[in-house]
């Protein structure tokens, strides 16, 4: 159980915790938090095969990539919540799909 | 002495995990940013002591950047939480 | 086991203490203010005797010089953060005035 | 001991993201997702990789929380309570992918090499000593540049949905209490400082153009906050001129290859290009950050009646 096994396997779950938040929650915020733990997840499995590989210092590409990746996630998420706002203007609710009835939630 | 260093790192991230109760019960918004705010400095703390434990010493500037932008976050609160949650349980504790 | 080395072990030792204090504030205190009261006693000296600790053991002058003003700008932040969160609690803005976000 | 901190930081982030998921009120996930970044920091830090631990410190603590916070102050839906029951039709297929993605760990070989001994024979040839800040402008310097074309493209993105140019409506009043304005002026000048640091220390240790320029977005965040009205005065020329300045940088600096040597898209190893082509990318990746919270269209007054 080396520190690499540990780390993947957080990766895995923190990726499938995130899918499954993003299937679950029909509200926009929700869904735009659960991507980002999606997004955390895959940096994590980047990072802990960057750790593995022998050399005493960590492998340089695959943290450059990550660092690429963290802005990348933190301007889509804005671009996301800024949609989010606007759906919320035109429609009041805050969700994907509009149900007819408005008395649910 | 490393070894001890990590150890109180170690103890420290128990105590955010200790801490996460609050956030999870808080009865009102506050009481979740002020926990939010103690795993701030927490955060920095444990940070500083692992740049001592693993011989990184570029991680102090994460802390230092740490020690920065948690206000930030408490600033935005104020600022834009306009709606107040859950009245019910809010005059549970006053 | 060098006395700069014991000293060390003993402040950061007593930097634990105090933040687990302030955790145990966190989690047992009634009343959001009292929290505050908990949280920003306890971290900042939390804070305060664990970067005393480092100094011993940090390499050069001005890796401790950056150690103590981490800690200073800990403490502004968490105090004036304590400061923006009670006020908030105290006179709560009224749901209308800052729909559009002027708060406070 | 090793083990048991990885142990415990792994099973506190797989613990936290799926209490993030099962939080029943928005304002509670955020607030753990903002602890959640703090726990990703630690882990970057056990993993060796300080740049990637000092990104995630600034954006996790600085502007994630700030743009969640602003988007569900704005939504306002105060008895917003989600319904968590578990439905196992979602659950299973997660967990299955997970149980494949596990099986597929066990099977990584021991012994394969990464690129990080590639990298250290062709750093030489870039001037640089540090191997992240080569791979990041040198190597792969095409990352880089369209990982900008993504910020502008994300601005521009937010813009029309503000269906305005620029920024000014975005003016938030001065806070009445003194503490407010007394922070901004303290922290602000160390946060510009320590920005600039960072992005000095690129050329030859854990820093760069990316986290200078998240700082420095976090400063600007920081100054809208507090009232200031300086950000929306700035002439919408410069404004622009400066939003584009990373992504043309690069562009110019590889066109004008053509004109002294043969190819085309590449750039001069002389270090000053590179440094200089950093220190823009710095400038427009935090205009960017710094356009895409203010942006958000609920804000500003003017459209108030569409």
């Amino acid at each position: 159980m080396t520190t690499v096994i540990i780390y993947a396997l957080t990766a895995t779950t923190l990726f499938s915790v995130g899918l499954y938040g993003f299937a679950i929650h029909p509200d926009l915020i929700r869904k735009i938090v659960s991507l980002n733990i999606m997004a955390g997840g895959a940096f994590l499995f980047l990072i802990s095969l960057a750790y593995h590989t022998g050399s005493p210092e960590v492998d340089p590409v695959p943290q450059a990539m990550v660092l690429t990746g963290i802005v990348v996630t933190i301007s889509a998420t804005a671009f996301a919540l800024c949609l989010a706002r606007r759906i919320k203007e035109k429609t009041g609710q805050c969700l994907l799909e509009h149900r007819r009835k408005d008395t649910e939630t | 002495m490393n070894n001890f260093f990590l150890a109180m790192a170690l103890f420290l991230v128990l105590n955010i995990l200790a801490g996460l109760w609050r956030v999870l019960k808080g009865p009102n918004p506050a009481d979740r940013m002020v926990a939010a705010q103690l795993f701030g400095t927490t955060g920095v703390a444990t940070l500083l002591l692992l740049a001592q434990a693993l011989e990184s010493p570029f991680i102090r500037n994460a802390a230092l950047l740490f020690a920065l932008l948690t206000v930030m976050t408490v600033l935005a609160f104020i600022r834009n939480t306009s709606y107040r949650l859950p009245e019910d349980e809010h005059n549970e504790n006053l | 086991m060098k006395i700069y080395e014991i000293l060390s072990v003993f402040f950061c030792l007593s930097g634990g203490i105090f933040f687990l204090a302030g955790t145990l504030g966190l989690i047992r205190f009634p009343d959001t203010y009292s929290r505050l009261h908990a949280l920003t006693k306890a971290d900042n000296l939390g804070l305060g005797f664990i970067v005393l600790g480092l100094i011993f053991v940090a390499g050069s002058i001005p890796e401790s010089i950056k150690l103590v003003l981490t800690w200073l700008l800990a403490m502004i932040g968490s105090s004036s953060a304590c400061y923006f969160i009670g006020n908030h609690m105290y006179h709560p803005p009224k749901a209308g005035e800052n729909e559009d976000g002027s708060g406070i | 001991m090793d083990l048991v901190f990885d142990l415990i930081i792994g099973l506190s982030l797989a613990g936290v993201s799926w209490r993030i998921v099962r939080a029943r009120e928005h304002f509670q996930a955020i607030v753990l997702f903002i602890t959640f970044g703090l726990l990703l920091s630690l882990a970057w830090t056990r993993l060796k990789s300080p740049d990637i631990a000092i990104a995630e410190a600034a954006v996790g603590a600085g502007l994630a929380g700030v743009l969640l916070m602003d988007t569900l102050g704005a939504l306002s839906s105060p008895r917003e309570r989600a319904k968590v029951v578990i439905s196992l039709k979602l659950l299973i297929p997660c967990l299955f992918l997970a149980g494949l993605m596990a099986y597929s760990i066990l099977y990584i070989p021991e012994d394969f090499q990464g690129l990080g001994i590639v990298v250290r024979e062709a750093l030489p040839q870039t001037h640089l000593e540090y191997p992240i800040t080569a791979v990041l402008l040198d190597f792969r310097g095409y990352d880089t540049w369209l990982e900008l074309g993504v910020l502008l493209v994300a601005v521009l993105g937010v813009l029309c949905i503000r269906r305005t140019d620029n920024i000014k409506g975005t003016m938030l009043p001065a806070p009445a209490e003194p503490v407010g304005s007394w922070i901004v002026k303290l922290l602000l000048p160390l946060m510009v400082l320590i920005g600039g640091y960072l992005l000095w220390l690129g050329a030859f240790a854990p820093g760069g153009a990316f986290q200078g320029g998240v700082v420095l977005a976090s400063a600007g965040v920081m100054l809208w906050q507090s009232g200031h009205p300086s950000l929306g005065l700035m002439p919408r020329l410069w404004w622009k001129i400066l939003l584009c300045s990373g992504f043309l940088s690069f562009l110019i600096l590889a066109f004008s290859s053509l004109f002294y040597t043969d190819q085309l898209l590449t750039h001069p190893a002389t270090k000053t290009w590179i440094l200089g082509v950093e220190y823009a990318a710095t400038l427009s990746i935090a205009l960017c950050l710094i356009s895409l919270v203010l942006g958000s269209p609920a804000r500003n007054h003017e459209n108030k009646g569409v």
